[in-house]
């Protein structure tokens, strides 16, 4: 494989990397549903490239699985969602614009610090890749903490998960991937249905969390 | 190629379930099922050995007949329980349907956890239980049992998402020694080659492994999901939540701990297992105290006790790991026996909180007395095994790390005394007012069956057993 | 021979522990009866058995049995020290089981736990190493626990019980924790122990953890809250045997590893615990015991204060030997070994006589009691006996346990420097406060309940017990007196365990005929001082016979003039009488107010109005007060704190896991930098 | 020849307590009442109000037990015993190998509790009131008690009067410090412990004074005939003991043939006589104190008591 190869792998990590900062940064639903349609079709390219750099085909039905469902399926289901329910459009979030960005990059640093000590090697990407994956699994937590409505918490997670299979295309030769991305993609299904079948608008607190709390909280 | 069989039964089992209309078949087939994977997994010891997909090694099987074990008598257990709950409305017949469906399947997936030799195997196996557990939980349909399955969902998921990073770097650090593919995914061939590993991408692995399964296995601070699951699903499943769901999580850190322990340049594993064995169990003993419903109480008792035995794994060296196996598989049999009694007990009274159930010796003498034994088992009292295992950790601690002996040991006093605190509430004074059918004395064989092994383990281990502890306690070096 | 008697008292045990299996399996009316004459007749066998051991001299024996740890084996061993309290346990068992015998049906459903409880008691004390101790000690604290809750209706038993399985807990942790720092390469057993005997701060952690454990059950201060509650709530045969016995077990506990397991090499100052917190245990006993209103507490109280006395002889026991001093060693662990038999007879007794007592009169209150002495005369004879054992008064075995204990302590200064010797003399001091503070205990015990008229129509009716119970009582009534006569004797059996214990030999302080302090001096000669009461009384009886006149006349009591009663109260106005709340009165404006907060709350109405006066008297225990409320607080204060972590929104628990991860990796980042 | 000699004294001595108590309480009442200018009873009037009260049938209170009549002779009995263990005129008594303080102490505080409890059997208010002081008195007399005998046995080595008496009799041991501190404790004990003014009023049954005298309100005839030997030959003791420990001048040694006895008869005549005489010049000029200052007069002979033992260990003059 060539300088290019990485190169360009670097590249789509990166900007995967940089629409999680996008999707901290969104201030609206609509704008956060878009953001993670692009984050999805960056790694979708991003598993192609690997596939194609590796050669190992199988990456390639990982690529179309993350660009049908996480690029167009869900956001266009996420779109009809906050339609229909006429949902409030602004993102509540529990963290000013600047504290968040400033943690992400903090988060970032964080990652580079861990992964730093692994001595470059024969492989490709293991130190850049693996720190870009990292900073998105991350982000994508902070996200999850930091928004209160759920359909953004949701969008937290599918980022978050978007990071795992960013680390789980670039590492050469991981077996399974395409199962482990079909098991992830159930585990996103199982959360977005979630948020359609209880109608979950505001946050996931809003169930009956309170109220669960608050059972044990005293004698009856 | 038992041991493909022994979490095929079960997801089999599961398959068939779902096409069977008349309920007393689908008991009986669960029943059918559920002693066949534990007659399956009997047989495994002398079944040892890796294979591409499967692990057959004594961590492995003495896990996997525990859990079937478990499963089994949760199994006899919950047919009367389920018809119960049926003639007083709780569930409908497709509900049961679906329990049996995905009781089985989160039993085989689980096996299937701990029987594999593969990474993603396990890993995926995991999330599969743990869906179907989620599912299971928030089957009562109630607002409060929907709301506790989506926390445990939402908790379970991110944890499993943050063990998948790990397994990912795992991967990544197993690959330079044992190339690309699948015997860099394999349990058996990453034991062998991690004292070769890179050291800074195992820390990394360790780190998201251990908060990923950490919170699967509800230690502190990752516990939040389990109690609030515990007292809302239905009872049974808290039965095999609270011992096997642990158990796996737990034996899968065990795995990465000996990786880690084994590579001379990575951190040492045991101190983080220890910080957060001693998190749980100090903040499950003190939140004991301020308890209101029955489920909610045992199942922070096995934050406790899961906590106790992520501590003495942590502490490391065959004695303490002898102690923390023993206290798994202790804690296992009679926290399960509890939460049986605990269900018939909710059924008579009709509530399953404290203030519902008092009294209960006078008002059930068996159930009140088995109760009881479970409690005082719980609190590790002789003649009952955590007895043994408390005393033996509590050596080790001592051995090692003299000063910890202190809040452990104020973690079992204080656990201790909120057991017994409970105890008297429970199953002594006048009791309070029947309001569902009263348990044949039949019921309470599986939760007998369980406080007797618990006595026989702890005080009476024969030569055998003791051989097989010895033997899986050296398998975790 | 020699052999067979550790093999024998491990048969016993078995059997007893058979015998709870049966007798709980067995049917409902027979089980209280089965367990009790089964435990009886295990338990004579065993008073046989280890006095017959003592006897022949007490040679140490061990024996390993299959059971226990798994892997490992149990190591049980009978040397003196063991045989000694196994006498005084298997005669506080007969006699308790005896007493069992007397069953109104109430024992019924806790009865398997009794020989259980017996059973437990002995396995700690054949325990040979550290797993079987606490093993032993752990069925002990359970099977207490059940029996205490055998009235389990009642919402004080139920309080009383959480308590004291509470502490009991507390000190069985703080004994694995002493047995952990005394085992040596992962191995517990004694004998390797006691070749390599712990040092340093080790040695001092242990000795604190052994304080507290075995303290905390023998009702030390200042864990000892539990005691009195729990003595009261449990049935009468059961209190009995908790304060007769299990006490002394967890006071063997103590002398198994301070004196035996860690060597003699300690220092001198390991005695001062011992004495400091056995001197205000003995004064905060004695004192609680005059302020208490109901019979088996201030019975309980009184434990507290002999169990202070006891553990005083044994720190300077501990102290003198440390210092080479093995003759006063001897001493003072002599005459606390002898104490606690003779306070295991008579409070045994007590105890006994009080669930009588209370069976027969339907309560427990002293204002409720009173006039007993014409109801129940047997009963009564055989309290007074017990009483004056409790009060210290010769020639009973009280006071020659007390004696020695004096004697002990007033020789002790020479062992220590200036601190330890006026230690000495304010722990003498405090002894006989003590001494005479469960005097007037006991006067005004006998004096409410007893003597005077019934205070309630149920006191009127009772009568003396059963045959079982009234046999139990003189048994245990005629060893007291034996005991008190011959405390020579006693020593004289209790030599193996002396020996065992201090490294003296056999008979130092003691002949027949007297106990001394130095071996060749005049000491106590309990038998010349009965003679010569005995003499004095004869001549007191024939002088009356010969110089006064005879006969005497009845009439209502004079009172200073006091009117006689209404015809309606037969026995006078129960309320014009001297009550447990008026007797304590001087003692309780002397010293309750500042030692045990007691505060007066005299309500008297104004002239003319109709409402009956009160005073109600409230009293704190200052460890309860101190130390067990703030704990309390400090509990639930923390649950609280941990209860706030599951009523977070499932965004913040997101958070904490998310802020362990970024502490988790935080940590490796910097362990890799640096 | 010594055994029959020791038993030979204590019979003497018996007889002597026996006789000298209730001289001993009429000479007291007459140095009182001519200190206070009245003429006084006669001296021997204690032993015919003794034969009278004998003569005169007892009333009991219906409801008393036997333990009420038993007890004037059972404390009587204790005291008597205890008297046979203090020393008078000679040493080496047969009783001498028991003699010690301890026991002494023991058979003292052994007619006490006979008296109290008989003070509670009849249920009335008096006796009640009368038992629970005494027995208050009685807690804290007996540290200083201890107290004192703690530094008797520091000096002498062992807690036998006996041993203690023949070893200060020597006068090896000086004037100490700490003997003077233990005398002044010893003597409020005696006042204690014998119901003096100024803890009590032996004079008087009014409601007063309501220890002693309240305790043992209900007895009559030869039941109170007894009582009052009792507390008589019990004040004998006390000054007998006093006498032994801190005057022992002039006693008999053990073995000393009975020419010796005679001049210790003479010098334990002329102690008792001292004693009782600072006896009742003492009660003349002071008055009674309240029932709750006691504690404190008590506590003022623990002290001193605590530090005669303190001086002594400073001062490392003890065996």
């Amino acid at each position: 494989m060539g300088h290019l190869a990485y190169d360009a792998a670097h590249l789509f990590g990166g900007a995967v990397l940089a629409l999680s900062f996008v999707l901290l940064y969104q201030r609206r639903l609509t704008a956060v549903i878009n953001a993670y349609a692009l984050q999805a079709l960056v790694l979708a390219i991003a598993a192609a490239w690997q596939g194609w750099a590796q050669g190992a085909p199988h990456l390639f039905l990982t690529a179309a699985i993350t660009l049908g469902v996480k690029a167009i399926a869900i956001p266009l289901g996420m779109h009809s969602f906050v339609r229909r329910l006429g949902m409030n459009r602004a993102v509540e979030s529990a963290l000013g614009v600047f504290p968040s960005m400033a943690l992400g990059v903090g988060l970032v640093a964080l990652s580079i610090m861990v992964v730093l000590p692994v001595t470059a090697q024969s492989h490709m990407l293991t130190r850049e890749d693996l720190a870009l994956a990292l900073s998105v699994v991350l982000m994508g937590m902070l996200m999850m903490i930091s928004r209160r409505t759920a359909l953004t918490q949701v969008i937290g997670f599918m980022s978050m998960e978007n990071g795992l299979i960013l680390a789980a295309v670039s590492v050469e030769g991981m077996p399974l991937v395409v199962e482990l991305s079909v098991a992830v993609l159930v585990l996103l299904a199982f959360a977005v249905f979630g948020v359609f079948f209880f109608r979950i608008r505001d946050q996931f607190d809003s169930l009956h969390l309170d109220h669960l709390d608050r059972v044990d909280g005293g004698p009856r | 190629m038992i041991a493909g069989l022994v979490a095929l039964v079960p997801l089999l089992a599961a398959v068939v379930l779902g096409f069977v209309r008349d309920r007393a078949i689908g008991a009986w087939i669960v029943i059918a099922a559920s002693t066949a994977a534990f007659g399956l997994a009997c047989a495994l010891p002398w079944q040892m050995g890796a294979g591409t997909l499967l692990l057959v090694d004594p961590l492995s099987v003495h896990m996997a007949i525990l859990t079937s074990f478990v499963g089994m008598t949760t199994a006899w257990f919950s047919r009367r329980y389920i018809e119960i709950e049926m003639i007083t409305g709780r569930l409908d017949g497709l509900r049961a349907r679906q329990y049996h469906v995905l009781f089985q399947a989160f039993l085989g997936f689980m096996l299937l956890a701990l029987l594999s030799n593969n990474l993603g195997l396990t890993w995926g196996a995991m999330e599969a239980a743990t869906i179907a557990a989620v599912l299971v939980v928030g089957l009562p349909r109630t607002d409060l049992a929907i709301s506790a399955a989506w926390k445990m969902f939402v908790l379970c998921g991110v944890g499993i998402a943050l063990a998948l990073f790990g397994t990912i770097v795992l991967y990544l650090a197993a690959q330079p020694s044992l190339g690309p593919g699948l015997p860099a995914m394999s349990w058996s061939a990453l034991a062998v080659a991690a004292p070769g590993f890179k050291a800074p991408l195992l820390n990394l692995a360790f780190v998201f492994l251990l908060i990923g399964y950490g919170t699967k296995a509800a230690l502190a601070p990752l516990h939040a999901w389990m109690p609030d699951a515990h007292a809302e699903g239905p009872t049974p499943v808290s039965a095999v939540l609270s011992g096997s769901i642990l158990n796996v999580a737990l034996a899968v850190l065990l795995r990465v701990r000996g990786l880690m322990a084994s590579n001379p340049d990575a951190i040492s594993p045991g101190i983080p297992l220890m910080a957060l064995g001693l998190l749980s169990l100090l903040l499950a003993a003190f939140a004991l105290w301020r308890r209101y419903d029955v489920k909610r109480f045992f199942a922070f008792s096995s934050v406790e006790q899961s906590g106790l035995a992520a501590f003495a794994f942590g502490i490391g060296g065959p004695a303490a790991m002898f102690a923390g196996m023993l206290h798994v598989t202790l804690h296992t049999l009679i926290k399960a026996a509890i939460f049986q009694c605990v269900g018939r007990a909710s059924q008579l009274k009709g509530g399953q909180k404290f203030a519902d159930i008092g009294g209960l010796i006078a008002s059930h003498r068996a159930l009140g007395l088995t109760l009881a034994a479970g409690i005082v088992a719980v609190a590790g009292m002789p003649p009952f095994g955590l007895f043994s295992s408390e005393f033996l950790i509590m050596l080790a601690t001592i051995r090692s790390w003299p000063w910890l002996a202190l809040p452990v040991g104020l973690g079992l006093v204080v656990g201790g005394w909120a057991m017994f605190n409970r105890l008297i509430s429970l199953c002594l004074g006048a009791a309070t007012p029947n309001r569902g059918p009263a348990p044949a004395l039949i019921d309470l064989v599986p939760a007998w069956l369980h406080l007797a092994l618990a006595v026989v383990l702890g005080m009476a281990m024969p030569a055998g057993l003791v051989a097989w502890f010895s033997l899986v306690a050296e398998g975790l070096r | 021979m020699t052999a067979l008697f550790l093999p024998a008292m491990a048969a016993l045990v078995s059997a007893l522990l058979a015998l709870a299996v049966a007798s709980a399996v067995a049917a409902d009316a027979n089980r209280a009866h089965l367990a009790a004459m089964g435990s009886l007749g295990i338990c004579g066998l065993g008073v046989i058995l280890s006095t017959g051991f003592l006897l022949t001299g007490g040679q140490a024996d061990g024996l390993t049995i299959g059971v226990g740890l798994p892997g490992m084996p149990l190591h049980l061993v009978l040397d003196g020290l063991s045989g000694a309290f196994l006498v005084l346990l298997m005669l506080a068992g007969v006699a308790a089981s005896a007493a069992a015998l007397d069953d109104h049906g109430a024992y019924r459903a806790t009865a398997p736990f009794f020989p259980a409880f017996i059973a437990g008691m002995a396995l700690t004390l054949l325990a040979g190493d550290g797993f079987a101790l606490l093993l032993g000690f752990e069925v002990m604290s359970i099977a207490s626990f059940a029996l205490v809750l055998t009235d389990h209706r009642t919402p004080e038993v139920r309080s009383a019980a959480l308590l004291y399985i509470g502490v009991a807990t507390v000190g069985a942790v703080c004994l694995v924790a002493a047995l952990g720092l005394l085992s040596f390469g992962g191995d517990f057993s004694f004998a390797v122990i006691r070749a390599h005997p712990p040092e340093g701060w080790r040695a001092t952690a242990i000795m604190v953890l052994t304080l507290i454990g075995a303290g905390s059950k023998a009702g030390l201060v200042p864990l000892h809250v539990w005691l009195p509650p729990a003595h009261a709530a449990a049935p009468g045969h059961v209190s009995a045997l908790m304060s007769g016995a299990m006490t002394k077990i967890a006071l063997y506990v103590l002398i198994r590893l301070m004196f035996d397991l860690c060597g003699p090499g300690q220092p001198i100052w390991w005695g001062a615990p011992l004495v400091i917190l056995g001197a205000v245990g003995a004064v905060l006993g004695g004192l609680r015991a005059n302020m208490e209103a109901d019979i088996k507490t201030v019975l309980a109280s009184s434990t507290v204060e002999h169990i202070g006395l006891i553990a005083v002889g044994l720190g300077v026991a501990l102290a003198a030997r440390s210092a080479d001093l093995t003759g006063l060693a001897a001493l003072a662990f002599g005459g606390a070994l002898l104490h606690a038999m003779a306070h295991a007879l008579f409070k045994s007794l007590l105890f006994l006589a009080a669930g009588a007592t209370q069976h027969a009169a339907g309560t427990r209150r002293l204002d409720r009691l009173g006039g007993l002495i014409a109801r129940m005369p047997k009963t009564t004879v055989m309290v007074l006996i017990g009483a004056a054992g409790l009060s210290a008064l010769p020639p009973t075995g009280g006071f020659a346990g007390e004696w020695s204990l004096m004697q002990a302590v007033i020789a002790a200064p020479r062992i220590g420097g200036l601190g330890w010797q006026i230690l000495m003399c304010v722990a003498a001091a405090m002894m006989a406060l003590a001494a005479a503070l469960a005097a007037s205990a006991a006067v005004r015990l006998i004096g409410v309940a007893w003597l005077g008229r019934p205070r309630s129509p149920r006191a009127a009716g009772a009568t003396d017990p059963g045959r079982p119970m009234l046999a139990a009582l003189a048994g245990l009534a005629g060893l007291s007196i034996a005991v008190g006569l011959f405390p020579g004797a006693v020593l004289g059996l209790l030599a193996p365990a002396i020996g065992f214990a201090t490294g003296a030999g056999p008979g130092a302080h003691a002949g027949a005929f007297m106990i001394a302090a130095q071996t060749d001096q005049p000491g106590y000669a309990a038998p010349a001082i009965a003679v010569v009461l005995g003499l004095a009384g004869a001549a007191v009886f024939f002088a009356i016979r010969r110089w006064t006149v005879a006969g005497e006349r009845r009439a209502p009591a004079w009172d200073c003039g006091f009117g006689a009663p209404p015809a309606w109260l037969p026995f006078g106005d129960p309320a014009t009488q001297y009550g447990g709340a008026s007797f304590a009165q001087p003692l309780r404006r002397a010293l309750g107010t500042s030692l045990m907060a007691a505060r007066e709350k005299v309500d008297m109405p104004d002239p003319g109005d109709l409402r009956p006066a009160s005073l109600t008297v409230t009293l704190a225990d200052p460890s309860a007060a101190y130390l067990f409320a703030p704990s309390g607080r400090l509990r639930d204060r923390l649950a609280e704190y941990a209860d706030r972590m599951q009523l977070l929104t499932i965004r913040s628990t997101l958070a904490v896991m998310f802020i362990a991860l970024l502490v988790f990796l935080i940590a490796i980042a910097g362990l890799q930098h640096l | 020849m010594n055994a029959a000699f020791g038993f030979l004294a204590l019979v003497l001595h018996l007889g002597l307590m026996l006789a000298a108590a209730p001289i001993l309480i009429g000479a007291i009442r007459k140095l009182k009442a001519r200190l206070l200018a009245r003429t006084g009873p006669p001296i021997i009037q204690p032993w015919r109000d003794l034969a009278k009260l004998a003569q005169k049938q007892p009333v009991l209170a219906e409801n008393a037990s036997w333990l009420f009549s038993a007890a004037p002779a059972a404390a009587f009995a204790a005291t008597l015993a205890a008297a046979a263990l203090v020393p008078s005129f000679a040493l080496g008594m047969t009783t001498a190998p028991a003699s010690d303080l301890l026991v002494i102490g023991g058979l003292l505080a052994l007619a006490r509790v006979i008296l109290a409890l008989a003070g509670m059997d009849v249920g009335t208010a008096f006796g009640g009131i009368g038992s629970s002081r005494e027995m208050m008195y009685a807690s804290f007399a007996e540290p200083a008690l201890v107290l004192v005998i703690f530094t008797l046995a520091l000096l002498a080595g062992g807690t036998n009067l006996d041993a203690i008496a023949g070893l200060l009799v020597g006068g090896s041991q000086g004037l100490r410090v700490s003997l003077a501190l233990a005398l002044l404790a010893i003597l409020a004990l005696a006042l204690v412990e014998n119901g003096r003014i100024p803890i009590d009023n032996p004079a008087t049954h009014l409601e007063l004074t309501m220890v002693h005298e309240a305790m043992v309100l209900e007895y009559s005839g030869r039941h109170l005939a007894l009582i009052e030997a009792a507390a008589a030959l019990k004040l004998l003791v006390w000054l007998g003991l006093i006498a032994a420990i801190f005057a022992p001048f002039g006693i008999a040694p053990a073995g000393a043939p009975p020419v010796a006895w005679l001049i210790g008869l003479g010098a334990w005549v002329g102690k008792i006589a001292v004693l009782g005489v600072a006896l009742s010049a003492f009660e003349t000029s002071i008055a009674k104190m309240r029932v709750f200052r006691v504690p404190e007069f008590l506590g003022i002979a623990i002290l001193f008591a605590m530090l005669a033992v303190v001086f002594l260990f400073v001062s490392q003059g003890f065996a």
